[in-house]
């Protein structure tokens, strides 16, 4: 993009504020007006129920600090993203363009990370990533706009990879992997940490999203795995889950969720789950920490049910946006030091401590989950998951060198 | 010398049914040939056949002594083939001038041309109105086929057909659903066609077709019962039992 | 050897949902010459229904039947309002049931939510079953092949055996034979358009509970019963039949033998067949 | 001659509009309206088939795709300028066109079935070939179009680059379809039979129509990547393919303008009523369901029914 857009569409973005920014001040005219967010998430399309956790963490948050930061009023516009990319960017500059947004955050699909992160690269609004997963926009096609509060896919995958070697004793693995990116990085990540150490890899079964029978994939495991990974999205969840207990597979194998059992999809499970690791994640509802508590409660009053990950990393990603304004004084038209205040804060969330490392990814603890039966005052008996293990401040490079992963470039099957 | 059609035990079955059952015909250069018979006869079946529109069951058909018996329909009506059809066949969406067109240059490489509009070409245009001018529609050339009165389009079905510059035409009942006087109208302008022409037609209105043709043949349950003079046939006792014992 | 079996069986329950959604869609194209892209839309706005039903009454087969019976009248209301006024224009029928399938979608978005929703089982087709050599099976899938079984041979004896079945025969080879002989065809239109209806709400119903039901099941399964359709020959029951074992065991050994090429493994074959056999296995030529 | 010098000051209005638009409208009207010519040039694709032809064809997104495939892969991947990944990005969707225009030996239903098979080929290709493709993610950070040097960077100037190059195309389009080819392709939609039987051979034609068809699919997914920088699996998806379709019949079917104006309503209002409507998508539905049923001519259909007394023919002098 070049500097005559960039500079054409700031203007029209911001208004006068920024004519300063051309001459390379750093006194800026503070606006008075309200601080305007654009949250970008699906609210239609096969990921609707996530896109709604989102938003429901996102209001969360916002209910609860009175709709202010830094001593101006916050107003928020959603829009409806249907997890089509191209969808993605032509609501990605409508928020820019004629919401005018100062911030937008989301989207929730990985293969719209990249489409939203290229709007902010072409207009220059900060993009506060949020669940997209896409490991590339953390490592090879960084955009100096975009930070992510969320997560990259492997790095919930290296830790796995280790607790199955080290913890679990798994020697010889069947992976079911789902086949676009997000899974591949995921299983791929959790495929090299286990086989540094020395594990071997029975196979890996790859599902499109939207597989119908999972009785063909439980079928093809590999008669010698002494362990079974599933890394699974969307309604694929229910149906693996469904296949594995029908075709009577609990007998024959030990089953392990790298990227299974969240919050969103175990309504639909029963008590067969009990037990079970249900996930490697950088967030656990039943994680047992005050920050957690308080959160976990305030949503399940709100909303009779407890919060996803997906939920908790809008509420996280609001809550780490409004860090930043506090900290700039609410003076949002200067991007760069919103970005900056991102950058360098520290952020107390219900998951943990997060930090940003130097390729704007956070820095986090990534639990290991067991399922189990809880009971919630607001909600009742419910299934949740409970981290059996803690790998503390996981970096997106888990102990390797950035130059060294970086050269090795992304996970591709 | 050959003759313009050469029809050998042409067979057309369905299923069980023989619609077209081993007939053979023959008609000259420039010769009037009339096919009547009762309905379900298995004339429009054998017309389908040697227009190509339907694919013999066996059997064959030669135009002017060449074997056409498996040649696609286009080409065919590039061998001077023409025809018309019982239900009434034209294009009601375009103008009448443009139905003309696209039997204009239907038989030659005009029909290709994509980079030049049908306006750049002013001999197709004065060539459409010449043809309609024959059928009595010139004065309605630029309206849709839309407006045309049912009589009116079976006058450009038969426009259609001429413009192809059949040597051979074969009329599939061209006076189908037309009051006496319409008949009367277009009998004359088949009439008028130049000698040239060799024409077989179709008809159920034995005075039309009589008066007509210069030949008769009589189809019956997909057979040929009798063929000849139209004093021939109208005298033949077997004709007059199956088809004027109707009338 | 183990896993071939296992994938034939596969192959065998997923084309026993098939036939069941491809039935009714092959037979209202066979008499009324309706290509209906929202049939769908009746699979999930059935399962849906199916499933509150089974909530509320905690009987899977109320919630089958109910689901069924419940499409019938959403599918005559269309039918009858707006895809009779679209005459013999298949074109005009395809885009208006496609935008019929937009709106069922979002409603029923805006019903039941975007979670993708299990119809609950009776517990005692939650376990599986041993065949002999060891194999073992989810039981409710073995029920589901004999109940689509059931079904397949009910609507194979109704058609070819009885008297309505005759007419809709004579209706599938010409209508105008139908209406000479004086048989009310739109009664028999009705019919036949309530049994496809009732054959899709159904087949949410059982399919949701094992592929659950979501926005966007509607296209995905619909994309499998088209294939099914066009391998059989669109209006041929046989050839839904046959259709459905070829679907579901192309779709199980390729996902198995072929992971990569799974979508070619289905397409593939189908516009190869499509091209030198363009009304499938059992269509009629000409 | 009233009727033309009507069509005439329209378009010259219409152009002057389009020219004008970068004065007055904000950059989201901006990339809104290049994206709506770029979707109807593809839906004025569908509509060559559809509204001349009689075929309704539902793979075009294979081409659009393709074609931005092609040109994106060639430019970010292995670095060749502009000048040599479009015209091979038009070249590949056009080798696509005319190796599936063997589908034109299928009519009906046969033939919407038949294009949504080889519709889902192409997606498969792209979602699962993801080492080539980039899988789900696409491939991002198209750089723009340039040409010896000369760089259309801007919004602004990618903008009027569009617009010339749709303004182009309709004008080539307009002479195609009132050539005696463009009449054959009418002839045929009318009656293929009597076509046959004054010498056409009509698969032939339709076959020709189905690559043309093609080719301007394809021109439009090169439009498109450089516009959007950005292509995923979703550009090949049956859902691009339905959605083109509905914009040129709601436009109006076998005009020149009503797939651009069926491509102005379809995103607009996706864009518009998305913003304060959950249920967009019904609202979308319920125009396609109204439009084939009270206005199977489309918009245009509706204009030139209110419009007495001119357009017309018996009107003219």
């Amino acid at each position: 993009m070049s500097n005559a857009t960039s500079r054409r569409n700031l203007i029209c973005a911001a208004g006068a504020a920024l004519i300063a920014t051309a001459f390379g001040t750093t006194s800026f005219a503070q606006q008075t007006g309200p601080i305007k967010i654009g949250l970008l998430v699906p609210l239609t399309g096969p990921l609707a129920a996530p896109g709604i956790d989102m938003v429901d963490g996102f209001k969360l948050y916002w209910d609860q600090v009175g709709n202010m930061a830094g001593e101006r009023k916050v107003e928020y516009v959603i829009a409806d993203t249907t997890c089509n990319p191209d969808q993605a960017i032509t609501q990605a500059r409508r928020l820019v363009h004629q919401e005018k947004v100062h911030i937008m955050i989301g989207p929730l699909c990985g293969h719209e990370g990249p489409a939203v992160a290229q709007v902010s690269k072409e207009t220059g609004v900060p993009l506060v990533m949020d669940t997209a997963g896409a490991d590339s926009v953390t490592k090879w096609d960084r955009t100096p706009t975009v930070v992510r509060t969320a997560v990259s896919a492997s790095q919930i995958g290296h830790p796995f990879g280790d607790y199955l070697y080290k913890e679990l004793g798994a020697r010889n693995v069947t992976f079911i992997g789902q086949d676009y990116t997000w899974g591949h990085e995921v299983t791929l990540g959790m495929v090299q940490t286990f086989k540094e150490l020395g594990g071997k890899v029975a196979k890996i079964i790859w599902n499109p999203i939207g597989t119908k029978d999972y009785g063909a994939t439980v079928a093809s495991i590999a008669p010698g795995s002494d362990a079974v990974v599933a890394v699974v999205v969307g309604a694929d969840r229910i149906r693996l889950f469904e296949a594995w207990f029908s075709f009577g597979m609990d007998k024959r194998f030990k089953m392990y969720g790298g990227y299974w059992m969240h919050q969103d999809a175990l309504p639909q499970m029963d008590d067969r789950a009990i037990g079970m690791i249900g996930n490697s994640l950088h967030y656990a509802a039943g994680l047992d920490t005050p920050a957690n508590k308080a959160f976990v409660d305030a949503f399940a009053k709100k909303h009779r049910r407890l919060p996803s990950w997906f939920s908790e990393s809008a509420y996280t990603a609001s809550l780490w946006t409004r860090t930043a304004i506090e900290q700039i004084k609410g003076n949002v038209e200067d991007r760069a030091a919103f970005l900056k205040a991102m950058r360098t804060s520290t952020v107390q969330a219900p998951r943990g401590t997060l930090k940003l490392d130097d390729y704007d990814n956070p820095i986090q603890n990534v639990y290991v989950t067991r399922i189990q039966k809880i009971n919630h005052p607001a909600v009742g008996a419910v299934l949740t998951n409970v981290p059996i293990k803690t790998y503390e401040n996981v970096s997106q490079f888990w102990t390797w060198k950035p130059e060294e992963f970086l050269k090795r470039g992304p996970y591709k099957r | 010398m050959t003759a313009a059609v050469a029809i050998d035990s042409l067979a057309k079955v369905f299923g069980g049914l023989r619609a077209v059952d081993r007939v053979s015909l023959e008609v000259a250069l420039g010769e009037r040939r009339a096919l009547i018979g009762p309905n379900g006869a298995g004339k429009t079946t054998l017309f389908h056949c040697i227009t190509g529109r339907m694919q013999p069951s066996s059997g064959s058909v030669k135009l002017f002594g060449d074997d056409i018996t498996y040649l696609p329909e286009h080409q065919r009506t590039k061998l001077g083939m023409g025809r018309t059809f019982q239900i009434t066949n034209v294009f009601t969406d375009l103008s009448l001038a443009e139905n003309l067109a696209l039997a204009i240059v239907g038989t030659d490489r005009r029909k290709w041309v994509w980079n030049r509009p049908l306006s750049a070409f002013p001999a197709v245009r004065e060539q459409a109105l010449a043809g309609l001018e024959a059928v009595g529609l010139k004065d309605r050339a630029d309206d849709p086929v839309k407006l045309l009165s049912y009589g009116e389009r079976r006058q450009l079905e038969l426009a259609l057909a001429l413009n192809t510059h059949p040597k051979v035409l074969f009329l599939d009942e061209p006076c189908a659903g037309l009051s006496p006087s319409e008949r009367q109208r277009i009998f004359k302008m088949i009439r008028a066609l130049p000698r040239e022409i060799t024409l077989v037609m179709i008809e159920h209105d034995m005075d039309v077709a009589l008066g007509l043709a210069d030949r008769v043949t009589v189809m019956n349950r997909g057979r040929v019962m009798a063929e000849g003079t139209p004093d021939e046939v109208q005298s033949n006792p077997e004709v007059r039992d199956v088809y004027f014992g109707h009338v | 050897m183990h896993s071939g079996i296992l994938q034939a069986i596969n192959g065998v329950s997923f084309a026993a949902l098939l036939f069941l959604l491809a039935s009714g869609f092959t037979l209202s194209f066979g008499l009324m010459r309706v290509v209906n892209m929202a049939h769908g839309a009746y699979y999930l706005f059935g399962g849906y229904i199916g499933l509150s039903i089974t909530r509320y009454t905690g009987s899977f087969a109320l919630g089958v039947l109910g689901g069924g019976l419940a499409v019938i009248p959403l599918g005559y209301l269309i039918d009858r309002f707006l895809i009779r006024r679209t005459g013999e224009n298949h074109l005009a029928q395809v885009l208006l049931t496609v935008g019929i399938a937009f709106v069922l979608g979002d409603v029923a978005l805006k019903i039941w939510g975007g979670d993708s929703l299990k119809v609950p089982t009776p517990i005692e087709l939650r376990g599986a079953i041993e065949l002999p050599g060891g194999i073992i099976y989810p039981a409710y899938r073995f029920v589901l092949i004999v109940f689509s079984v059931f079904v397949g041979l009910s609507l194979w004896l109704l058609y070819r055996k009885t008297q309505i079945g005759a007419v809709v025969r004579a209706g599938v080879d010409d209508r105008e034979i139908v209406s000479a002989i004086g048989i009310n065809i739109d009664r028999l239109f009705v019919l036949v358009s309530a049994l496809a209806s009732f054959l899709a709400g159904m087949a949410g119903v059982v399919g949701g509970a094992f592929l659950t039901l979501y926005p966007g099941a509607e296209w995905e399964i619909l994309v499998y019963a088209l294939v099914v359709v066009i391998f059989g020959g669109l209006g041929s029951l046989e050839g839904a039949m046959i259709g459905a074992l070829i679907v579901g065991l192309l779709d199980a050994y390729g996902r198995w033998l072929l992971p990569e090429f799974s979508y070619f493994v289905l397409f593939g074959p189908m516009a190869v067949l499509l091209l030198f056999r363009p009304r499938g296995i059992f269509g009629r030529e000409g | 001659m009233k009727v033309r010098s009507y069509g005439v000051v329209m378009a010259l209005i219409a152009i002057a509009a389009a020219l004008a638009a970068p004065l007055v409208a904000d950059p989201f009207w901006m990339t809104l309206i290049t994206q709506i010519y770029i979707y109807g040039l593809l839906a004025l694709s569908v509509d060559l088939l559809l509204g001349h032809a009689g075929l309704y064809s539902l793979c075009q997104a294979s081409f659009f795709a393709v074609a931005a495939y092609t040109t994106a892969i060639l430019q970010v991947r292995y670095g060749y300028p502009t000048i040599v990944a479009a015209p091979a990005g038009l070249i590949a969707g056009t080798l696509l066109a005319v190796l599936y225009g063997s589908a034109v030996r299928t009519r009906g239903v046969y033939f919407i079935l038949i294009t949504i098979a080889l519709g889902y080929i192409i997606w498969g290709a792209v979602y699962r070939w993801a080492s080539f493709t980039g899988g789900d993610n696409g491939i991002t950070n198209v750089p723009p179009p340039s040409v010896a040097g000369f760089s259309i960077a801007s919004q602004t100037a990618y903008y009027y680059f569009v617009l010339t190059v749709v303004i182009l195309c309709a004008f080539g389009y307009r002479i195609l379809i009132r050539s005696p080819f463009g009449l054959s392709l009418r002839g045929i939609k009318g009656s293929e039979s009597r076509m046959q039987s004054l010498g056409y051979r009509t698969t032939m034609h339709l076959y020709a129509a189905f690559v043309i068809s093609g080719l301007i699919a394809s021109l439009a997914g090169v439009l498109y990547v450089y516009y959007n920088r950005f292509i995923n699996p979703v550009a090949a998806s049956f859902q691009i393919s339905v959605e083109v379709s509905l914009m040129a019949i709601v436009g109006g079917s076998g005009t020149i303008v009503g797939p651009f104006i069926g491509a102005g309503v379809f995103l607009g209002l996706r864009n518009w009523v998305s913003s304060f409507f959950e249920l967009h998508t019904a609202v979308m539905g319920a125009v396609f369901i109204a439009t084939v049923l009270w206005a199977p001519s489309g918009i245009v259909g509706l204009v030139e029914r209110w419009r007495p007394g001119i357009g017309k023919p018996k009107d003219q002098p």
